[in-house]
C-alpha cells in the first residue's frame, strides 16, 4: 500500500462526494439528538477543502494535509471543526518529509490523530463520538500487516452502527442521557464516510 | 420553512451587514470576518471581552457588544460554534494591553474554538483567561459527561463581567468576578414549539400540539423530558423549583430574575409567567431585586420561556446597576 | 393553540400582574382597573400623557410608561380598545393640573372609547387633549373611510410627545410636537404568520406555505394583498419604497428607520431586512440618523415585519434622544 | 304592543342566548374581515348584562336601560360597545319617566339610539356596519303602524345578510376594500340577534 499526494486527494474528494450526498441525513442524525448542523458543517468544510486542495499544487503530503486541517478549522465549527481540524493537522505533522506514506506510516498518522482528538476533545471510547470509529480502525490498523479495503470499510461501519445503541456521554447528545440511545452517532456517520472512502483510495491506489 | 431571509446560507453575513448599518456609532465588524466589535476597540489599559456563540441567539451576543457589557462578539454560522481563526481575530481586535477575558457557553464546540484561539493568542503574547457559563440545571452537573449548558444566565456574566473590566478590573478581577456569576446564577427553560435552521430548511424536533418539550437547549436540542403541555403558573413553578432545588437560596437572600423568551413567545406571556415567577419567591421570602422580562438569549422562531435566578450581594448587585451602553441591555 | 397562558380570559389581568411585579419601582396599577401608571403619577405641572389600546402588542403600550414617555398606558382586552371607564380613570391618575394628552390609534374603536373618556374627563374639569396616530401607507388615507391606522410609527409619538412634556411643554406644545411626528412618519407591515387571540383558540387567517400577506394589520386583520412569499431584500424594497411613494423625501433629508418585529421573527431576520433598508435609503442620498431594530409594536406571536421611517428636523432629533426611562425604550 | 320592565328583560335574555349560542360564529364572522374578536366582546358583555340586571330590581325603564348602556360600554370594548353602548344610553334618555313602552315610544328610542350610533361612528348607510340594520329596522317602524313580530325579524334578517355584498367603507374591514365584498358584517349580524329577539319579546309580551 503506499498513498501519495494523488491518492489523498482522491480520498478526500471521495469523502466529500459522500458527505455531500449525505447532507441532509448528517443533519437529520444530528436533529435527532443534537442541534441538527452536522451535515452543513461539515459539506460547508469539505466543499471549502475541495476548492482549496484541488487549486494548489503541492509537493508535500504534509502540506496538502495542513491546508485540510486549517479549512476544516476555519470553515466547519461546533464541536465537528476543531475536531477533523486537529486530526488532519497531527497526521500533517506524522508525515512531515514524505512524499507517500506506506501501511506504517499511515498507521503512525492515524493513530497521531486519533490521540489528537482524544486530547482536544476529551471524549472516551463508548462516549457515543467520532472517538467510536476512529478507535477501532486504528486498532484494526494496528492488528493487521496488510489492510484490506473491504475489511477496512466493515470495521468502520460496524464502529458507526454500534454507536447507535449506546448512551451519549459527550457532545450535545449527553444532554439527551437514555433519550440518545437507539440514534446513531452524526459524528461517527461522517467519520465512517471518511474511512470507507479511505478504503476505496486504498484499493484504487493498488489497482 | 417561512423566513424573511435570501440565500439560506448567507443569513448570518447579511444579518451583520444590518446589524453594523444599525448602529454605526457603536459598532463595526473587523473586515473579512464575522465579529463585531466596539467602534472604540481595543480599549488602552481595559480587559477586552471577547463572548460569542453559534448565531440564531439574537441579540445574543452582538446586541451586548457596548461600553460596560462586551468588547467583541464573534458570530458563528446559525447554531454552530465559531472557529478559532475568528475568535483570535476577535481577540487581537480587543487586545488593548491588559489582556483578554473570554466567556464561553458550555457547549463541546464552543469550549475546543475558544480554547483553540487562546492558544494562538497566548503565542502572540497576548494574555488570555476564560470562564464557562453552565447555568443550565437542565442538565445534570457531571464531570463525566460534558457537564451542563450555558443558556441565558450567560446575559448577566456579560453584564457583571463587563461592569468589572470597565471599572478598570484586571484580568484576573474580572474572571474572579465572572466565576462568582457563574457559581451563582441558574436557568431552565422549557419549549412549545421548534425552530428550523435556515440551511437545514426544516424544524429541529417535532411537538404534538397538545405537547411541551421541558429542559430543551437554545439550539433545538431535544429537551430532558417531552410532557403534555400545562398551565402558565404550572411551568413557572416547574422551572422555578428546579432551580431552587439547586440553589438553595434562604429566606433574606436577593435575586435578580430574567423570564427569557426563545423567540416567538408574545411578551404578553412571558410577563404572565414573571407573575407566578414572583409569588413563588416571594413566598419563600428571597427578595427579588430586580427583574428582567423579555427575549436576551433566543433561539430562532422557538416558542418558550427559560427562568434565570442569580444570587446577589453587593458587589453583583452594584456591577448589575452599572452603566451599559449595550443595544440589547440598556442601563 | 400552544401559548403559555392560565385561563384564556385573565390572561391581561395576569400579564398586568407579572408587568407591575417586574417593575415595582416604575409602575403602579390603578386598583380594579386594566391602567399602568408611573410610579410617581400625577407629575406636578407636567402634561399627563396616556396612551393604549387592545392588548397583544406588548410592549405597547405599558413597556413605553416611564420618565421621558408616557405616564399611563390603558391596556384593553386582546386586540379589543380599552373601554371609556378605564381611559377615563387613566386620566385622572395622571392629570397633574396641566392637562392630560391621548395617543391614540386610529382605529374606530380607540378612537371612539378615548374620546368618550375624554368627554368624561372633561365634565370634571380636566383639559384634554388628544393625536391621532395613522402611519401604516397599506391603507389609502381617504376621509369617506375609516382612512389610515396607526402601527409601529406610534411609537415615535410616544417618545417625543414624551420628551416634550416632561420637558416642560404645555398641552398645546405637545400636541403640536405629536402632530408633527404624525405628519412625518409612515410605516408598512407584512406578515409570514397568523396570530392567535386566547379567548378564540384559532388563527385570525391562514396563509399557505409559500404565501405571505402585505399591508395586514397588528390585529390579525387581513392585509391588502396575498402573495408568494420573496426574498428579504424583496420584501424591504416593497415596505420602503411603499413608504417613499408616500412621503416625497428628498436627496439630504434625515430619517429615523424602525424595524419592527411583528412577535416571532427572530432578530436576524430583522437585521437582514434593516441591511437592506439601508441600502436603499443611501442610494437615495437620505441620510440615516438612527436605527430602531426589535419588537416594539407586536401582534401577539405574528411572524413578520414593518418598516417605519420618520422625516427628522433638529427639534425632533433632539426629542428623539432626550432621556427615556420606559423599560421598553431606553435611551 | 307595551313593552314594561319584564318585557325588557326578556329581550336581553333572548339576545344574550343568541349571542352566547353564536359567539364562535360572530368571532369566525369578524376573522375574516377583522379581528376577530366580536363574538368574545358582546359575549363577555352581554353576559355582564344579564349578571347586572338579573341582581338588580327596576322600578324605571329608563334606570333599566342605562344600567344596560353602562355595562355595554364598559364591557364590550372595542367598536361595537360605545356603539351599543351609546345605543341604549339614548334609549334609556328617549323613555324617561315611562313605565312601559308603547309601539311609538319604542320607535322613538330606536331612532334616538341609531342616531346616537351614526354620531358616534360617522358611518353612513351602506358602509357595511350595523348601521345596515339599524337603518332599514327603524324605517320599518316608521312605516308600519303595527308592528307584527315574524315581519320585524324578516326585516332585520335581509338588512343583516344585505351586507354580505358591499363594500365595507368603515370599522377595520374597510382595510380590506374589495376583499370585504362575500363576507357577513359581524356587527350587522349581532344587531340582527338583537332585533330578533325584539321581535319575540314583542309577540310573547302579546301572548
Ligand atoms: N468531546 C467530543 N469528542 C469527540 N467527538 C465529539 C465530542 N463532542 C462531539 N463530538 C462529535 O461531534 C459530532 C457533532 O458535530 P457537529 O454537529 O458538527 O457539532 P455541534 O455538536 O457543535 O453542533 C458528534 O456527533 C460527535 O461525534
Ligand atoms: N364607525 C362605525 N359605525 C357603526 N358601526 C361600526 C363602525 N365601526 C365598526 N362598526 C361595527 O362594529 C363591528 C365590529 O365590532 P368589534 O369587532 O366588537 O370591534 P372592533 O372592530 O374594534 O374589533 C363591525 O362589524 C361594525 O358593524
Ligand atoms: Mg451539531
Ligand atoms: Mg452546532
Ligand atoms: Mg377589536
Ligand atoms: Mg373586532
Amino acid at each position: 500500500m503506499k498513498l501519495g499526494i494523488q491518492e489523498v486527494i482522491n480520498w478526500l474528494e471521495k469523502t466529500n462526494e459522500k458527505i455531500q450526498k449525505n447532507k441532509e441525513y448528517l443533519t437529520s442524525l444530528d436533529q435527532a439528538i443534537g442541534d441538527g448542523d452536522h451535515g452543513i458543517n461539515m459539506s460547508r468544510g469539505f466543499q471549502e477543502v475541495i476548492g482549496k486542495i484541488t487549486s494548489t499544487s503541492y509537493n508535500s503530503l504534509a502540506d496538502l494535509l495542513k491546508d485540510v486541517a486549517m479549512t476544516l478549522l476555519s470553515k466547519v465549527g461546533g464541536a465537528s471543526g476543531p475536531l477533523y481540524g486537529t486530526a488532519f493537522l497531527k497526521m500533517s505533522m506524522s508525515v512531515k518529509g514524505k512524499e507517500a506514506v506506506d501501511k506504517q506510516a499511515l498507521e503512525n498518522a492515524l493513530e497521531d490523530a486519533l490521540n489528537g482528538i482524544l486530547q482536544r476533545g476529551k471524549a472516551q471510547l463508548g462516549d457515543k463520538t467520532l472517538v467510536d470509529v476512529w478507535t477501532p480502525v486504528v486498532e484494526f490498523f494496528k492488528n493487521h500487516k496488510v489492510i484490506e479495503s473491504p475489511s477496512l470499510e466493515e470495521v468502520s461501519r460496524n464502529a458507526m452502527e454500534s454507536t447507535k445503541e449506546v448512551m451519549a456521554k459527550k457532545g450535545r447528545a449527553a444532554y439527551l442521557k437514555e433519550r440518545s440511545i437507539g440514534h446513531l452517532d452524526p459524528g461517527s456517520v461522517s467519520s465512517y464516510y471518511l474511512f470507507a472512502s479511505l478504503a476505496e483510495a486504498i484499493k484504487e491506489g493498488e489497482e | 420553512m417561512k423566513k424573511i431571509i435570501n440565500d439560506p446560507n448567507l443569513v448570518v453575513q447579511d444579518m451583520l451587514k444590518g446589524l453594523v448599518s444599525a448602529y454605526p456609532n457603536s459598532f463595526k465588524q473587523v473586515p473579512n470576518t464575522t465579529v463585531i466589535v466596539r467602534k472604540d476597540a481595543p480599549a488602552t489599559g481595559k480587559v477586552g471581552l471577547v463572548s460569542g456563540g453559534g448565531s440564531g441567539h439574537e441579540p445574543a451576543h452582538a446586541g451586548y457588544v457596548g461600553k460596560g457589557m462586551l468588547d467583541a462578539a464573534v458570530c458563528g454560522e446559525v447554531f454552530t460554534s465559531p472557529t478559532p481563526d475568528q475568535v483570535y481575530e476577535a481577540i487581537k481586535a480587543v487586545d488593548g494591553g491588559a489582556g483578554v477575558f473570554l466567556i464561553i457557553k458550555n457547549y463541546t464546540g464552543d469550549v475546543m474554538n475558544f480554547e483553540m484561539a487562546a492558544e494562538l493568542a497566548q503565542a502572540d503574547g497576548i494574555e488570555v483567561e476564560q470562564v464557562i457559563v453552565n447555568d443550565d440545571v437542565a442538565v445534570e452537573d457531571s464531570s463525566f459527561t460534558t457537564g451542563r449548558r450555558g443558556i441565558a444566565g450567560t446575559i448577566f456574566v456579560h453584564k457583571i463581567a463587563g461592569a468589572k473590566a470597565e471599572a478598570g478590573g484586571s484580568l484576573q478581577d474580572v474572571k474572579t468576578i465572572a466565576e462568582k456569576v457563574v457559581a451563582n446564577v441558574r436557568s431552565m427553560g422549557m419549549a412549545l414549539s421548534p425552530c428550523t435552521v435556515p440551511a437545514a430548511g426544516k424544524p429541529s424536533f417535532e411537538l404534538a400540539d397538545n405537547e411541551m418539550e421541558v429542559g430543551m437547549g437554545i439550539h433545538g436540542e431535544p429537551g430532558t423530558e417531552r410532557k403534555a403541555i400545562t398551565t402558565a403558573d404550572e411551568i413557572a413553578t416547574e422551572l422555578t423549583q428546579k432551580i431552587l432545588d439547586d440553589m438553595h437560596l434562604s429566606n433574606g437572600d436577593e435575586v435578580a430574575v430574567m423570564v427569557n423568551g426563545l423567540g416567538s413567545t408574545p411578551e404578553m406571556e412571558l410577563y404572565i409567567v414573571n407573575g407566578k415567577v414572583n409569588d413563588i419567591l416571594k413566598e419563600k421570602g428571597i427578595n427579588i431585586y430586580k427583574t428582567f422580562v423579555g427575549e436576551y438569549m433566543t433561539s430562532l422562531e422557538m416558542a418558550g420561556c427559560s427562568v434565570t435566578l442569580l444570587k446577589l450581594d453587593d458587589e453583583l448587585k452594584e456591577l448589575l446597576n452599572a452603566e451599559s451602553q449595550a443595544p440589547a441591555f440598556r442601563n
